[in-house]
């Protein structure tokens, strides 16, 4: 009972908060409405790097590149092809006159970001700790150099505009509901328990015969296509892209809103994500003016990123495993409790009941077993 | 010594464990089975710590493999399991060269290991770290759970199947390493210092569980442990290691007998242990 | 002879990133934590050097030690008292947040245009002209990193101070067992890391004199690769490794054809990712040193 | 006189477990004393409490002065040293590295009764292996340096956390001499050891811990009931 | 929410008629705010001199200010906010790849959408296709400055040149590939091209390139990022003194080294000198109104902000009053030679960003930039 109640929560807790920001998003004026999408969207985002990163505990910097190939791809293929060739002249054939529709964007988004995170797996997943860090933290600036610099793939150092805005709410909210159940199921296969003993210690790992490589590499991979698929939902949120928006601040954003909320669980996720998405929306709003009631409230700008970054720092210091202390929605209520205070009377009933060495009686000092203690 | 020594390799070369002494348990393979390694010599900068030593163990039986700190002991179990580096000599199971296969391969084949220092999966519950033993291996997630429940209850953790391991005793550690090991149902079975720190009930019980786990998936068991008389109890036939080499080799009721052969080893302490079982 | 200034530049190059190797490896050192905030301790230490410009020289230097010592102390109260123990990934995350926020703060106290530092830019003049083109401040760089770093080698492997540094950092409970005052241990660290950033600080804005609020997280980012690149367990190593990534990226920049040149970046990281994968633990850190006892 | 050592009601607690329910006790200078009981029992927690690396409730008593809110180092400097349960060797430092620090907490201007020519004595192979890195030696080669390095503070008190874990049998009897013989030099030892029965021999008194309480107390190193320590395990 | 500013003061005597509301979507904090703040401060005083006379027609322009902080999304919701807040006319960033976002939102609404100084010629239907129609820059084309860069040189007898490109934006690029077709055609000779990338760090190798290559001066292309004083710096201590000179990017003058050897011999073309010293008396005016208000602007382009409301003013009341963003946009597609405080400017169905306005050149001369001559770079393709 207990465990499927369990399971019911750790999925119904994520999703649930997902309705609650579109609904309330979809109350609020058109403005905001558009930053309630974004919020949804990054979180989508935030939940393929958890599929990785909380799952095996190797920090990746280079997701973002994920969400940015599936971004630009999406953007590109569904952009209109007149301007395309007028304002991206030297692009391969194929990509300047191939058009898409944008579900089939999604689609395909989320199958380059799939691919090319297993290619890059394939390399790197090897890795481990710093390492690991730094060498997908080169992955993000092959990948942003190229993209911005091959200007037959894409529109360079240019913005790429005109795409399709169809990341309304609702699309805003099944898509990283489908993110969300995405995670929820990896995270309940075999692999993925196996990975996440693996994190624990890795050499205890291989003497009991998990492939860590594999394991990585699959998490990996899902990541890879949950962040294109991201992408793909950014632009079309954002109806144009340029190489800078799927960079550095975004890793960074993206990684703080994940470890604030939690970075080992999905709970802690979607938390982090939406809730740092909403602190932010609101410093900006700030940053132009809010009223409270009578009372005009203006922060000084570039005071929401000191805001931000401080509240980044205070949360992890005070909560090193996030707000939601890397447990799953309602994990701690209802979850057996754990503790054996006073650590009495134990049931009896052990198989060994001291029974060769200690019943003898022939040493001075038996120790009878612990079970009886 | 040296000779019995050189005897010893010869006949394990040979690849039948059983012609040792002859008084172990009877193999339950035919003569290529067992996990065998041949003449392995392994070296850390210069310094040999294993030097052409072979060493094989039968499914259902128990091997004891004592000797001084350290003689190579657990480099000899790093050897088997796939975790050694610089590796001469070969490693067999069941008759399949499995010299240079990785830890994972080794034990997807059946061979389990427990670390001399815990290795736990620290952050996980006590129930979780069991289970992943089965898991790893084949199990689908619901007999792991029942595995890993039985193992507790006979190890009487269940009372600290939910604490994460890292809140528990460096004893109670201990059975949580040695229980992991034993649910992935393991064909060998090799112990890195298992007893270490137990009280001696919690000795016995774990005893039980060595026990149980040949009983009933006949593991062959490698046992390494200081504890002499631990070792010998539950040992068909003990291996004395001593600076690299096989000082000794027999079963155990003629290495118990055998006390002046490894009175170097043994110590008062040794001695002592012994008596008290003796005395039985 | 052009290669002989693509090389003297390199070089130059490699210095500088030696030295902020040597600036992140020395708190890593102690604390096997990462500081990326170390940046921003050196971002501030520059932008003191604008505000004392009217100062004689050796003052505003003075100034500038101070300021980053202090700061760097700050940061460890701050961050790393509450975060001990804590992984090397998790301070990485956090003293990011803080060098997110510092560096708004530059932005809000110094605005986004950048202060230009011109003190001692009289260095920048050639020791041997012509087509080698080698400048004073290259030698500067290279007797004075080398100098600290020889300290810091000096006081780390051989004195009392260092051998109760690296004890802490492999592991601190164990260390107050045997008495090590770690507190006062790490104080020292950060103290000598503070230095490390004002020497950072002074040398850079010799060559590259704009101070802009990211002036120091640019600086620490490659630095930080070059750490993990050349092994950060050691300081010897990561600062090679500082020095590598460097040398190796203005190298590139050297040979790469002028038309390709915008893919310098993929190809300095691809050697760093190939790096990585050929030698996980760090280009200098020997093969057999990394076997893990199990 | 004061003991050397006096713990008062001293409670241990990790959130909701009750690890030392409450444990009162004495060690005079120069005497050694042991802790024994099943596992769990809360042995390594009362050492840790009397070392301050846990939080305690409690007193712990230092020469008659309470040891409250001190770190651990401070208590190293105040002649306690501890060789913790399991590995705690700085395994990337070299024997010799170890050994070195293990004389930070010397006081100063007072002649060490214990020092390195003493130690490599006792345990040869810290000669053998003075430059070797100290996480590639043996498990119990290892515990001797571990050991080595708490003598070498030339402490009062010395806290032994299971001493002989990992230990070979010769070993372990090396590690009684030289508690013997440190005993001799006058220093007071608390001892924690599954050997239970070599430990109370050894000890001038011995207390059997069970689910974090003092069950019984023997003095004299003699086990006049033995099924009285049996009970003492069982818990009553 | 965002910031309302009534310029003209005074409670709207013209009673029922409703203001014309400018929504800008600009960077206040971030790395644009040296050129979006300054255009819009002049903006603000150019509209409230308007406002004072009477108004367009009896309606005050206001402006709503949203700081997009150079956001994505903040800058797309923020332009959101603004349109319904009832804004008839876009007015946003002056870099085309922050400000897409915000301009696509203006597109979509139909509105004239204005960036003051967009020194690309994005700004229009070459990236927004037909929908680009409503987009205008009053920004230099970089086809401009390549040009204007090309005539000084000739002009001061520097026949040869080194060229350094920061490949960074498309801007720095086009406009040196501008100047070194205009240059080869006016007789001049690219005696070496060289490029980086701000943040490569191979700045330092590139200018003892630069330095040694023996031209009589070098041209760069590039901003007022830490890679400009470091190119400089290395340039002037290898011993070469001969002119450097770049587009309005690098105006200021406030990163040039306090070393006035160092910072010395180096040209730029602009929209106005902000020293002190614009030969047009009403530029100077405008600049004393900013300084006085303590909003002293960096660089010359803050001209663009009351350009930009100059050229809004004409095409409304060309349109007879009306705000259809479709109409303004099509009478400014004509504009020639309108007469701003910028200049004349010109708009053409190819070029939405201007092109043919003539250019202050200034010269920093041991650290002391000044007003030195008007150079008008002539017809494109001359
Ligand atoms: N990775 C390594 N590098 C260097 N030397 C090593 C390494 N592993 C083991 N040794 C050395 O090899 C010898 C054998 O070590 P091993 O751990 O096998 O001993 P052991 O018999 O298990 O001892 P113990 O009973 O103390 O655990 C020791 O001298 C040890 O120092
Ligand atoms: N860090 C911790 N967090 C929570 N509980 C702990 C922690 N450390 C120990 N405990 C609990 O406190 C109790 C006493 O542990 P302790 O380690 O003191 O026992 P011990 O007597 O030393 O046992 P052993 O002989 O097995 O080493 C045990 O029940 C254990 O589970
Ligand atoms: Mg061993
Ligand atoms: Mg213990």
């Amino acid at each position: 009972m207990r465990p499927r109640l369990r399971l019911v929560a750790e999925l119904a807790g994520p999703l649930s908060l997902v309705v609650v920001v579109a609904v309330a998003g979809s109350a609020m004026s058109i403005a905001q409405q558009g930053n309630a999408i974004n919020v949804l969207v990054t979180a989508t985002i935030v939940v393929a790097l958890y599929v990785f990163i909380g799952n095996s505990g190797v920090w990746s910097f280079g997701q973002i590149s994920f969400v940015a190939v599936g971004a630009f791809a999406a953007g590109l293929l569904t952009s209109p092809t007149a301007t395309r060739q007028t304002s991206m002249p030297t692009l391969f054939k194929f990509l300047a006159t191939t058009q898409i529709s944008n579900t089939e964007s999604l689609v395909l988004a989320a199958g380059l970001g799939a691919v090319f995170s297993f290619l890059a797996g394939l390399v790197l997943m090897r890795l481990s700790g710093l390492s690991a860090g730094i060498a997908t933290f080169a992955v993000l600036e092959i990948t942003y150099d190229v993209l911005t610099y091959w200007d037959k793939i894409g529109p360079g150092a240019t913005t790429l505009a005109l795409v399709p805005v169809t990341t309304s709410m609702t699309v805003g909210a099944v898509g990283c509901g489908i993110a969300i159940v995405v995670a929820f199921a990896y995270q309940h296969t075999r692999s993925c328990r196996l990975l996440r003993a693996s994190r624990e210690d890795p050499v205890a790992a291989q003497g009991l015969g998990i492939s860590v490589f594999r394991h990585r590499l699959v998490a990996f991979t899902i990541s890879g296509g949950l962040a294109g698929f991201a992408g793909a939902l950014f632009v079309h949120e954002l109806g144009s892209i340029s190489t800078g928006q799927v960079y550095i601040d975004l890793t960074f954003a993206t990684l703080a809103m994940l470890v604030v909320g939690g970075a080992g669980s999905l709970w802690g996720a979607v938390l982090g994500g939406m809730g740092l998405g909403v602190v932010d929306a609101f410093l900006s709003n700030a940053e132009n003016g809010v009223a409270f009631g009578s009372v005009n409230v203006t922060l000084p700008n570039g005071m929401r990123v000191v805001i931000l970054g401080v509240l980044m720092v205070v949360v992890l210091i005070i909560a090193p495993k996030g707000v939601t202390g890397s447990r799953e929605f309602l994990e701690r209520f209802l979850s057996k409790r754990p503790g054996r205070a006073g650590a009495g009377n134990k049931p009896g009933g052990s198989l060994a009941g001291g029974a060769s060495v200690a019943d003898d009686g022939s040493q001075a000092v038996p120790s009878p077993s612990r079970t009886q203690s | 010594m040296p000779d019995q020594a050189a005897e010893g390799d010869a006949v394990n070369l040979a690849g039948s464990g059983d012609a040792v002494g002859g008084a172990g348990a009877p193999p339950l393979s035919g003569s290529t089975g067992g996990l065998v390694c041949s003449e392995v010599s392994v070296a850390f900068a210069g310094v040999r710590a294993l030097d052409k030593v072979s060493l094989s163990v039968n499914r259902g039986e128990v091997v004891g493999l004592i000797g001084p700190n350290g003689a190579g002991k657990t480099t000899l179990l790093n050897v088997l399991s796939g975790f050694a580096s610089t590796v001469t000599g070969s490693v067999h199971l069941d008759g399949q060269d499995i010299t240079h296969f990785t830890p994972q391969r080794r034990a997807r084949l059946g061979l389990e290991r427990t670390f001399q220092h815990g290795r736990l999966f620290s952050g996980l519950t006590v129930r979780e770290n069991v289970e992943l033993g089965a898991l790893a291996v084949r199990a689908s997630s619901r007999s792991a759970r029942s595995i890993a429940d039985r193992l507790l209850a006979n190890l009487g953790l269940e009372e600290m199947a939910d604490l994460p391991v890292a809140q528990l005793s460096h004893g109670d550690q201990q059975h949580v390493s040695v229980a992991r090991a034993v649910a992935a149902t393991p064909k060998y079975l090799l112990l890195d210092e298992p007893a270490a720190g137990l009280s001696e009930g919690s000795m016995a019980e774990l005893g039980v569980v060595i026990e149980r786990a040949i009983r009933e998936s006949g593991a062959g068991v490698v046992l390494i442990d200081h504890n002499v008389d631990f070792v010998l109890k539950l040992s068909d036939r003990v291996v004395v290691l001593d600076y690299g080499e096989v000082l000794a080799e027999g079963p155990s009721d003629e290495i118990r007998r055998n006390v002046d052969v490894v009175s170097a080893y043994l110590g008062e302490a040794g001695v002592e242990d012994l008596a008290a079982s003796q005395a039985q | 002879m052009s290669w002989v200034s693509d090389l003297v530049n390199a070089i130059s190059l490699g210095v500088v990133y030696g030295l902020v190797a040597v600036s992140v490896g020395l708190v890593f050192g102690v604390l096997r934590q990462v500081n990326l905030a170390q940046g921003e301790v050196i971002a501030l230490g520059a932008y003191s050097l604008w505000m004392t410009r009217g100062l004689p020289v050796a003052a505003s230097i003075a100034i500038c030690c101070v300021v980053c010592v202090a700061m760097s102390l700050a940061i460890q109260v701050a961050i790393f008292r509450p975060l001990r123990g804590a992984s090397a990934l998790t301070t990485l995350i956090v003293t990011f947040g803080l060098s997110y926020a510092l560096e708004a703060v530059w932005l809000i106290a110094f605005g986004p245009n950048g202060e230009p530092v011109s003190m001692l830019s009289s260095l920048n003049s050639v020791v041997l002209g012509g087509s080698i083109a080698l400048r004073w401040i290259t030698l500067v760089e290279i007797g004075a990193s080398g100098l600290f770093f020889t300290g810091l080698v000096l006081i780390l492997y051989r004195s009392k101070i260092g051998m109760m540094m690296r004890a802490t950092a492999e592991d601190f409970q164990t260390a107050r067992l045997v008495g090590v005052r770690i507190d006062r241990v790490v104080t020292w660290a950060f103290v000598f890391g503070g230095l490390s950033a004002a020497l950072v600080a002074v040398l850079v804005t010799v060559q590259s004199p704009l101070v802009t609020p990211s002036f120091g997280f640019n600086l620490i980012v490659i630095g930080l690769v070059g750490v993990v690149l050349g092994g950060i367990d050691r300081l010897g190593r990561a600062t090679a490794g500082g020095f590598v990534v460097g040398f190796v990226n203005s190298l590139l920049g050297a040979v790469v054809p002028e038309q390709q040149l915008v893919f310098l970046p993929m190809l300095t990281f691809l050697f760093v990712i190939v790096i990585l994968v050929l030698r996980p633990a760090g280009l200098f850190t020997p093969r057999g040193s990394i076997v893990e006892r199990v | 006189m004061n003991p050397l050592l006096r713990l008062d009601d001293l409670r241990v607690t990790y959130g909701r477990v009750v690890a030392v329910k409450s444990v009162t006790l004495e060690v005079n200078e120069g005497q050694a004393v042991c802790l024994v009981g099943p596992n769990g029992a809360g042995k390594s927690s009362t050492l840790l409490a009397v070392m301050g690396a846990v939080r305690s409730r409690g007193d712990v008593l230092l020469r008659g002065t309470s040891t409250r809110g001190l770190r651990p180092e401070a208590l190293a400097h105040l002649g306690v040293a501890m060789v913790p349960e399991g590995r705690h060797l700085f395994q990337t430092m070299s024997v010799q590295d170890n050994l070195s620090l293990g004389t930070l907490a010397r006081r100063q201007g007072k002649r060490a009764r214990i020092d390195e020519r003493w130690v490599t004595e006792l345990f040869p192979i810290i000669g053998q292996f003075a430059s070797r890195r100290a996480g590639l030696l043996s498990g119990g080669q290892q515990q001797q340096v571990a050991i080595a390095r708490a003598l070498l503070s030339d402490p009062d008190l010395i806290l032994l956390d299971e001493p002989s874990l990992g230990l070979s049998p010769v070993a372990v009897d090396a590690v009684f001499e030289v508690l013997e013989r440190i005993r001799g030099v006058g220093v007071a030892i608390l001892l924690v050891e599954q050997r239970a029965q070599r430990a109370i021999r050894f000890c001038e008194r011995s207390y059997v811990l069970s689910d974090g309480e003092i069950r019984l107390e023997v003095t004299g190193g003699a086990v006049e009931d033995p099924q009285a320590v049996v009970e003492a395990y069982f818990g009553r | 929410g965002a910031s309302t500013s009534s310029p003209g003061g005074s409670p709207s005597t013209t009673g029922a008629k409703s203001p014309i509301i400018i929504g800008a979507v600009i960077d206040e904090t971030n790395t644009m705010k040296p050129f979006d703040v300054p255009a819009l401060n002049a903006a603000e005083i150019q509209a409230s001199q308007i406002n004072a006379s009477g108004g367009v027609d009896g309606r005050k322009i206001v402006f709503k200010v949203y700081n997009d902080q150079l956001v994505p999304a903040l800058t797309r919701s923020d332009a959101i906010a603004a349109v319904s807040a009832g804004a008839s006319i876009l007015w946003v960033s002056c870099d085309v790849n922050f400000a897409t976002p915000a301009i696509q939102v203006g597109l979509q609404h139909k509105l004239l959408t204005i960036a003051p100084c967009i020194g690309t010629d994005q700004m229009g239907p070459s990236l927004f296709g037909p929908a680009g129609k409503l987009a205008f820059s009053y920004g230099n084309a970089p086809q401009s400055d390549g040009a204007v860069l090309a005539r000084l040189l000739i002009q001061h007898g520097w026949k040869t040149a080194t060229v350094v490109t920061d490949k960074l934006l498309t801007y720095f690029t086009d406009v040196c590939q501008n100047f070194s077709t205009d240059f080869a055609k006016m007789g001049g000779h690219v005696v070496s091209q060289l490029s980086y990338t701000t943040g490569d760090h191979t700045v330092t190798q590139v200018a003892s390139q630069a330095a040694q290559s023996g031209a009589a001066a070098t041209v760069l292309c590039t901003t007022t990022t830490p890679d400009l004083p470091a190119f400089v710096t290395a340039v002037r201590t290898l011993g070469n003194a001969k002119p450097i000179v770049g587009p309005w990017a690098i105006d200021g003058g406030f990163w040039e080294p306090s070393n006035p050897a160092i910072s010395t011999n180096i040209w730029w073309s602009t929209f106005a000198s902000v020293f002190g010293d614009d030969p047009s008396p009403q530029i100077r005016a405008l600049e004393a109104e900013m300084v006085a208000k303590g909003e002293a602007p960096v660089t010359g382009g803050f001209v663009t902000g009351p350009a930009a409301v100059q050229g809004i003013v004409t095409a409304i009341k060309d349109a007879g009053g009306s705000l259809n963003g479709t109409r303004l946009a099509a009478i400014m597609q004509t504009f020639h030679d309108v007469n701003t405080i910028s200049g004349p400017v010109s708009f053409s169905s190819t070029y939405h960003t201007v092109v043919g306005r003539p250019y202050r050149i200034i010269e920093d001369t041991a650290g002391k930039p000044h007003f030195v001559e008007i150079l008008t770079p002539g017809p494109l393709g001359s």
